[in-house]
């Protein structure tokens, strides 16, 4: 696969529609490649990287990217073009700046999933038939492929690519994804539990916002978080309170927006499952105001953004489930 | 856990200028009592109310918040309810979903003729407030009175 | 630094009774700010005004809060002081301390330290507070008035008088409304449609008034001074310009067993009809329901003999978009339905009639052809009661809390005309209280009882029970003579109560005014502003806002007027400053806030800006029209970035308010 | 050397806990260890290290400096510093070890920190050595024996039991206080663990990572490096890197309303903030490129230049593995290094 | 006035006897208003007066029919048969003041009265 895509961005760049590629570049070690933008063919050869690792979301840097001259090509998975036009849809990137070639998502690695299972001084992976040969400094170690699946793949949603002007490989389709169990069973709880298990999980915040400056969403100019005017302005995790205010108000500012890439999860150096926050309002809206992924089109309005005239009443949320 | 008698809720309410700020003014001509925990912020809209009021309320120390707008198709400004209730759903989802209390928020429609049903509304809720006690959930640490 | 001046109104006694406003003043002085806080007896009063005009030019002062009643009451009053004395009207907060806090407690502890807190906010929030000037935006020279009845026709008289184009929307065939049903007109008896006659004709031929009739309001969008409302014509299958209103298809018609709401069923029209003879416009109409060409394409005999070829039986409903500066409602009343009231048999005796059908059987161009007639047999009543109150003063969910006003006057009409014209017709009426307030309206039901002994007795009626022999037993009771009486009467009236018309409530949503559990409109003040809505630009006229008899309908039609011709002859109005701007550097052009916008007041474009890190881009972003946008602040909660903010309640302020009242 | 049998480790932990708080390293639910104040039961954590380094205890992310008591327009200031009470942090890498050496050379040198030195005092660092080194471990680079760390008392563990040296005055004492659940041990197997240990380091991938490139004097030149464009166009600005860094020690000072008085209070601040050293202007370094750099000639060069030649890296390999975007200090210097 | 006496009615009765507007509606509905002294709307007014001496020895307390009508035909919703039941609880309540003794009861038998009717006027009229 990365043969095939280097073969045609070589050819693309050669014939001038774009004048450069946004990929991953390969890093120190086998699974930590950084998205990076190149120019010239030799570069690609020498650098460019897809493989079972490469997870980053890139439709976040178009926003920049698309701002500048000339044409980009842009390879994004599945999740990636729901991202990519939700923010077309926000005017955020100029699409027509944007040569988009679909590529195939297929579960991706995660080597803190592998890290986290005790195996240290990993240098090498090798799959085989579903199994990963890990060779480490201290010997060579075995783990079955679908325990070392990134969170986000996991519960993948959709294989489906909803933006491309070209396509390596097949279209997937939207899958049915068990993604809304775990807030299910958070919902099932009382509400004691479900305060002790977010006290637990958010005071471990550093508010170190990788979250939010990984998030395809969060593409403020200037975040009512760095701006000290808007009264929401925290930088210290003084107690408790920090973190939900930060969290909450996040969670509401993407609302309708999100598109449950699960980047922020994946990025989150204390391991929080920031996702459940934006899942629990996609399942809501889901269940209150019809079906609604954000980024399937770029024409429809957010469900925040737009209301009909006989929707619930708050105090539903009185009503149903666990007191 | 056992709520002292004596504890006196603070509760911030948000009325819309049009319709529930009105029945608020009409609950006072009619003399009819509700608890003076209830203090009213004016908005011009119940959509003016911003989640981040609400959480900002409960970090200076709010035991309760309630949000009053105009009946949906009553708006003053023919959508603005609307979407008051999308958010503030989503909103009080959320912060159930986080284990806060559900009785300390609220929404509830009064139109500027229903006196009554503001001063119930508010006795009713300062007594809902009273009976969670302090609000230890959401509260900020720093902001707390000794 | 801020320099405000604290104003703690005693009210008189209405909130020093229950917060002690010396504390208050003394708890202000110590806040953020303030430089100089005092209390005095009446603050909206001549001298206390002048006391913050003095101390604002005397303390140079930058900010004032006044803690007394509801800002709705007197937010102007203070706003023209402070702008008198130089300070920017909107440098002026109200703390409502009288309808929130001192009527609403007792205890003068809690009441005073509420009172503190919500000064304390109102000081915060001055502190944030910026100079606004108020924008202007245009008005449109031409009023619209929804419903066509005698409230509807004066207002646009009245309007049209002072020179501007009015339309008139009526829903039903012809102008007119209630009035013309009725027979004779309280206390002076003249004939109502010989004093209402002209005025339609009136409205017709003035050049200024346009009538939509048979067309009903489907949208209205804007604000005050450029409303954009869709007014549905709905297809009457003849076309109105042909039209001479001859009638002869009314006569050729062969379909004539249409019940005819002008006399309230009572008798039949024909499918192709004009409702009475004095319509305007004297135009024909086809009733879809019951024309046979219409529903099974068999007949077609109205277009053969019309002369003009006015029919078209394809004609479908039209809709007009018009702009206009004012509004008038004007949708009038209805009587409401009886089918609760079996205790008085009206829906299985043709003899129990209500008012508005009595009126339609005295008419001279009602069923009868004037003379008063049994409906069941057409014979001769010698003995008829009146039955007072049925649906008012009701408590419960079946009728109407309040009292419809025009019943005790309209009923000593029919009981005083019945005894002059039919003297051998014995009338009683069953009343609780006669209720006669205004001109020689009580001279008049005196007259009805001395000059015409109409017998008025003290009770209510129990039952009616209609008899095999077609009498009606009436049993009621006298409670003055304390006795149960069973009246043998040929017919019975029952004074019924009145509603507002059900066009009404779908109007209130569509014009975004407020309403009472009645469906009645509520005016912005019972008292000091009867005629206007609470939404700027919309006047009420007629029954609409309340019950009320011909006089007051055609008094209250004329304020209206006298209202919206204040308003149109503006060329542009003074609109509210308190309206949403974004800020540039920080707006991302994502367009949330357009959105969610109920007036279209966002729109966007592409700008240079030098960005933070020394390169210049084009970017995206809003701009909000100040003349259309109303300040109702949804778009500064759809925008994530907080670029979004509302001039008068910015998200400063409303947190700072927040702050102080959990301080 | 005096030892410890492994099995007997919780009890001698319960007695340092009798006598002063103790913070050792464990293992959360989530595979990855943070350090937690002592209950007895608490096992010590297997993994190589804790994701939030041991310069919480000296520099909490958020530490109170003063309270202001508002009245009206009188304002009262309170001095909220208390006397920090003695603790024993166990379980430190030499990494992090070395980081206190250069947190100290920042916080302790004129003018003094009050703060972090009232906690310094109080504080005894018993370290680990290294046994089994991560892929991303590069502190050899740095001039430092991972088998052999600093701190006060360093510990070794050849698998049975662990062994106790002193390595300050303090470290002295401590020993001296426990030393009736010690026994004397030889040392034989130990060395053969070290003498493992030091050969992997050698065959770690970063083994011959080179700072010989950097220092105080070459900062002209790194500083117009054209590299940093390339550098730095994947990085988000978003800090993680800096608030897992042992040795980052910006911090930033503000002041909170709390409604009935305003409380001073420092926290971690980002060089690759947007709004860090925001001043009247706005940001010196406003685009994202000026922050990156700023950040790795901090570690590389400056701190060299001003504190002869002690670099502010240690190499513990924190930045590599919780980048979001896996741009780190091992790929700047391989990228800077001088090619001859 | 006895004071407690129309307390006492108002809390049994759970009627606002103020809520009457005096329209006579309830006598005008009542069937047996003929053999009643006192009729409904008089029941209504006395006790708010709290004249009530006179209501407890008269007659017109066994007369009601509890038919109810009263009450469904009020418009202010006040309930007279509620009232009237209340005097009657007043008068059967006091010491020996039943209205209906058994021995009474063989020579008011007649052959169409239905048995139904004597076992609930016992109940009704005695304590």
């Amino acid at each position: 696969m990365q043969e095939a895509m280097i073969k045609r961005a070589k050819e693309l760049l050669a014939d001038g529609t774009v004048n450069r590629v946004i990929g991953w570049k390969k890093g120190e070690f086998f699974y930590d490649a950084t998205p990076a933008v190149f120019r010239t063919a030799e570069e690609l050869d020498r650098q460019f990287i897809f493989d079972d690792f490469t997870q980053a979301n890139v439709s976040k840097y178009l926003v920049k990217e698309s701002r500048k001259d000339g044409k980009i090509l842009a390879f994004l998975k599945p999740c990636d073009t729901y991202s990519f036009n939700q923010l077309v849809k926000e005017h955020r990137i100029i699409r027509e700046n944007v040569y988009v070639v679909g590529v195939p998502g297929g579960p991706k690695l995660d080597i803190e999933k592998i890290k986290a299972k005790g195996i240290t001084g990993v240098l090498s992976v090798k799959n085989e038939n579903y199994t990963l040969k890990i060779e480490t400094l201290y010997g060579t170690e075995e783990m079955p492929f679908y325990e070392a699946i990134s969170g986000k793949c996991e519960s993948c949603k959709s294989k489906k690519h909803v933006a491309y002007d070209e396509l390596i490989g097949e279209d997937g389709e939207v899958l049915e994804s068990n993604r809304f169990d775990m807030v299910e069973k958070l919902e099932n709880m009382t509400a004691e539990e479900r305060f002790n298990f977010w006290q637990n999980e958010l005071s471990k915040c550093i508010r170190c916002n990788a979250c939010r400056n990984v998030c395809p969403a969060c593409t403020c100019e200037n975040c009512v978080f760095d701006n000290p005017k808007s009264g929401v302005d925290n930088k210290a995790p003084a107690d408790s309170f920090e973190e939900k205010m930060f969290h909450i108000i996040r969670a509401f500012h993407v609302a309708g927006r999100c598109t449950d890439c699960g980047e922020c999860s994946r990025v989150c150096p204390q391991n929080i499952p920031l996702h459940l926050l934006n899942r629990k309002f996609i399942k809501d809206i889901n269940s209150l105001y019809g079906e609604y992924q954000a980024g399937a089109d770029t024409t429809t309005k957010a469900p925040l953004n737009d209301y009909n005239t006989d929707d619930c009443e708050p105090s539903i949320v009185h009503e149903r489930g666990v007191e | 856990m056992q709520v002292n008698e004596n504890f006196e809720p603070v509760i911030v309410a948000f009325c819309c200028n049009w319709c529930s700020y009105a029945g608020a003014d009409l609950s006072g001509t009619n003399r009819l009592n509700y608890p003076a925990n209830v203090k009213i912020i004016r908005v011009p809209c119940s959509c003016r109310v911003n989640p981040m009021f609400i959480l900002r309320a409960f970090q200076k120390g709010a035991d309760g918040v309630i949000i009053c707008g105009c009946h949906p198709g009553d708006c003053h400004y023919t959508s603005g309810n609307y979407f008051t209730r999308r958010r503030i759903t989503l909103l009080y989802s959320m912060l159930d979903f986080l284990g806060i209390e559900r009785n300390r928020t609220r929404l509830e429609w009064v139109s500027a003729a229903e006196g009554a049903k503001f001063a119930d509304v508010m006795n009713q809720f300062t007594e809902d407030v009273r009976k969670l006690g302090k609000n230890r959930r959401l509260e900020d640490l720093r902001c707390r009175k000794q | 630094m801020q320099r405000i001046g604290v104003f703690v109104c005693h009210c008189g006694t209405n909130i020093a009774a229950t917060v002690d406003v010396k504390a208050v003043a003394e708890a202000l002085s110590h806040e953020q700010g303030v430089v100089i806080s005092q209390d005095y007896q009446y603050m909206c009063s001549e001298s206390g005004q002048d006391l913050i005009k003095n101390a604002v030019k005397e303390h140079k002062l930058t900010g004032v809060v006044v803690c007394s009643c509801s800002p709705r009451m007197h937010e102007n009053t203070f706003r023209k002081a402070a702008a008198s004395a130089g300070l920017n009207p909107y440098l002026v907060e109200i703390a409502n301390i009288r309808e929130q806090c001192s009527w609403i407690h007792k205890d003068i502890a809690s009441a005073t330290d509420k009172a503190i807190i919500l000064g304390k906010a109102a000081v915060a929030k001055v502190n944030l507070n910026t100079p606004l000037t108020a924008g202007e935006s245009p008005v449109v020279k031409r009023a619209l008035v929804i419903g066509g009845g005698i409230a509807g026709i004066q207002t646009a008289l009245d309007i049209a008088e002072a020179g501007f184009d009015v339309d008139i929307v009526e829903k039903e065939p012809t102008i007119g409304g209630k009035m013309a049903q009725i027979d004779k007109t309280f206390p002076t008896l003249d004939c109502a449609a010989c004093i209402l006659t002209p005025k339609m004709v009136e409205a017709a031929q003035n050049e200024h008034i346009t009538i939509h009739s048979f067309s009903e309001v489907s949208a209205v969008k804007g604000f005050v001074g450029n409303f954009t409302v869709t007014i549905k014509k709905k297809a009457r299958f003849v076309d109105e310009t042909k039209c001479t209103g001859c009638g002869l298809c009314t006569e050729k018609c062969p379909m004539k067993k249409v019940p005819n709401e002008f006399n309230m069923g009572l008798d039949n029209r024909t499918a192709v009809y004009i409702p009475f003879a004095q319509a305007v416009p004297k135009v024909a109409t086809i009733d879809p329901n019951y024309c046979l060409m219409l529903k099974n394409g068999k007949c077609g005999v109205c277009s053969k003999v019309c002369s003009v070829g006015a029919i078209d039986y394809k004609q479908t409903d039209k809709f007009i978009e018009q702009k206009y500066g004012a509004i008038v409602v004007a949708t009038g009343f209805n009587p409401i339905k009886l089918d609760k009231y079996d205790e008085f048999a009206y829906s299985y005796c043709p003899d129990v009639v209500t008012s508005l059908e009595l009126e339609r059987l005295m008419n001279a161009a009602g069923p009868n052809g004037g003379t008063l007639l049994r409906p069941s047999d057409k014979t001769h009543p010698h003995t008829i009661v009146f039955v007072q109150c049925v649906g008012s003063r009701c408590d419960d969910s079946k009728g109407k809390q309040y009292c419809s006003k025009i019943c005790c006057m309209y009923t000593a009409k029919h009981a005083m005309l019945i005894r002059e014209k039919y003297p051998d017709t014995e009338v009683y009426v069953f009343y609780i209280d006669v209720r006669t307030p205004g001109k020689n309206f009580d001279e008049f039901y005196r007259r009805a009882v001395e000059q015409y002994n109409v017998h008025y007795i003290k009770g209510m009626v129990g039952k009616v029970s209609p008899k095999a022999d077609g009498k009606i037993d009436v049993q009621a009771s006298d409670l003055l003579s304390n006795e149960q009486l069973h009246i043998n009467a040929d017919m019975v009236v029952l004074a019924t109560a009145i509603e507002p018309d059900k066009s009404a409530r779908p109007l209130a949503t569509m014009l975004t005014t407020q309403m009472d559990t009645n469906d009645f409109f509520t005016e912005a003040h019972p008292k000091l502003r009867p005629v206007e809505s609470a939404t700027a630009g919309i006047f009420l006229s007629g029954a609409c806002q309340g019950p009320k008899d011909i006089p007051e309908t055609v008094a209250q039609a004329s304020a209206a007027a006298a209202k919206a011709i204040g308003l149109l002859c503006k060329n542009s109005i003074t609109c509210n400053p308190c309206v949403a701007h974004s800020n540039e550097l920080m707006c991302n052009g994502c367009s949330a806030c357009e959105k969610v916008c109920p007036y279209g007041a966002i729109t966007y474009q592409d700008k240079e800006f030098r960005m933070p890190d020394r390169t210049t881009a084009i970017r995206r972003v809003a701009s909000v029209n100040p003349a259309v946008c109303q300040g109702c602040g949804a778009c500064t909660v759809a925008c994530p970035s907080g670029a979004m903010d509302l001039n008068g309640f910015s998200n400063s302020q409303i947190m700072a308010e927040v702050d102080a009242i959990c301080k | 050397m005096l030892k410890i049998s492994a099995d007997k480790l919780n009890s001698l932990f319960d007695a340092i806990s009798a006598k002063q708080t103790l913070y050792i390293t464990v293992d959360n639910e989530k595979g990855s260890a943070e350090y937690k104040k002592y209950e007895s039961g608490m096992t010590l954590s297997k993994s190589l290290n804790t994701v939030r380094s041991a310069k919480d205890f000296f520099f909490p992310q958020t530490e109170n400096l003063a309270d202001f008591k508002v009245e009206g327009k009188n304002i009262e200031v309170i001095d909220v510093r208390e006397e920090s009470e003695d603790f024993v942090v166990f379980g430190v890498r030499a990494c992090d070890a070395r980081s206190f050496t250069i947190l100290d050379k920042v916080f302790l040198s004129e003018p003094v920190d009050s703060y972090y030195k009232n906690r310094r005092e109080h504080s005894t660092i018993i370290t680990m050595a290294c046994t089994k080194p991560a892929e991303t471990c590069f502190c050899t680079a740095f001039g430092m024996d991972p088998t052999v760390p600093e701190g006060d008392v360093a510990v070794f563990s050849d698998g049975e039991n662990y062994f106790f040296l002193e390595r300050t005055e303090k470290g002295k004492k401590f020993i001296a206080s426990i030393s009736d659940m010690l026994e004397d041990g030889d040392t034989a197997k130990l060395n053969e663990v070290q003498e493992k240990a030091r050969n992997i380091m050698k065959k770690l991938p970063l083994a011959n990572l080179s700072t010989k490139s950097f220092g105080g004097e070459r900062l002209m030149k790194h500083f117009n490096s054209e590299k940093w464009a390339e550098l730095s166009e994947s990085c988000l600005g978003c800090g993680t890197c800096t608030f897992v860094c042992p040795t980052c020690q910006c911090y930033d000072i503000r002041d909170f309303n709390t409604g009935h008085g305003i409380k001073r209070f420092r926290c971690w601040d980002s060089c690759m903030y947007s709004d860090f050293t925001k001043m009247a202007h706005g940001n010196s370094r406003n685009s994202q490129l000026e922050r990156f750099r700023q950040r790795f000639m901090h570690k590389l060069v400056y701190f060299p230049a001003n504190n002869n030649g002690e670099f502010g890296c240690v190499g513990c390999g924190r930045c590599l593995s919780k980048c979001p975007v896996s741009m780190n200090i091992v790929k700047v210097m391989k990228a800077l290094e001088d090619k001859e | 006035m006895n004071k407690n006496q129309k307390e006492w009615i108002d809390i049994t009765s759970g009627v606002n006897v103020c809520k009457c507007m005096r329209c006579g509606k309830c006598s005008a509905t009542c069937p047996s208003y003929d053999e009643m002294e006192y009729h409904p709307h008089q029941f209504v007014y006395m006790v708010e007066k709290g004249n009530i001496e006179p209501l407890l020895n008269s007659d017109s307390l066994y007369k009601c029919l509890t038919c109810f009508a009263c009450v469904e035909r009020c418009p202010r919703g006040v309930e007279p048969a509620k009232v009237v039941e209340a005097v009657r609880l007043t008068a059967i309540r006091k010491q020996g003041n039943n209205h209906l003794i058994p021995d009474q009861i063989p020579e008011m038998l007649d052959d169409d009265l239905p048995q139904q009717a004597i076992v609930t006027a016992f109940r009704k009229y005695t304590k």
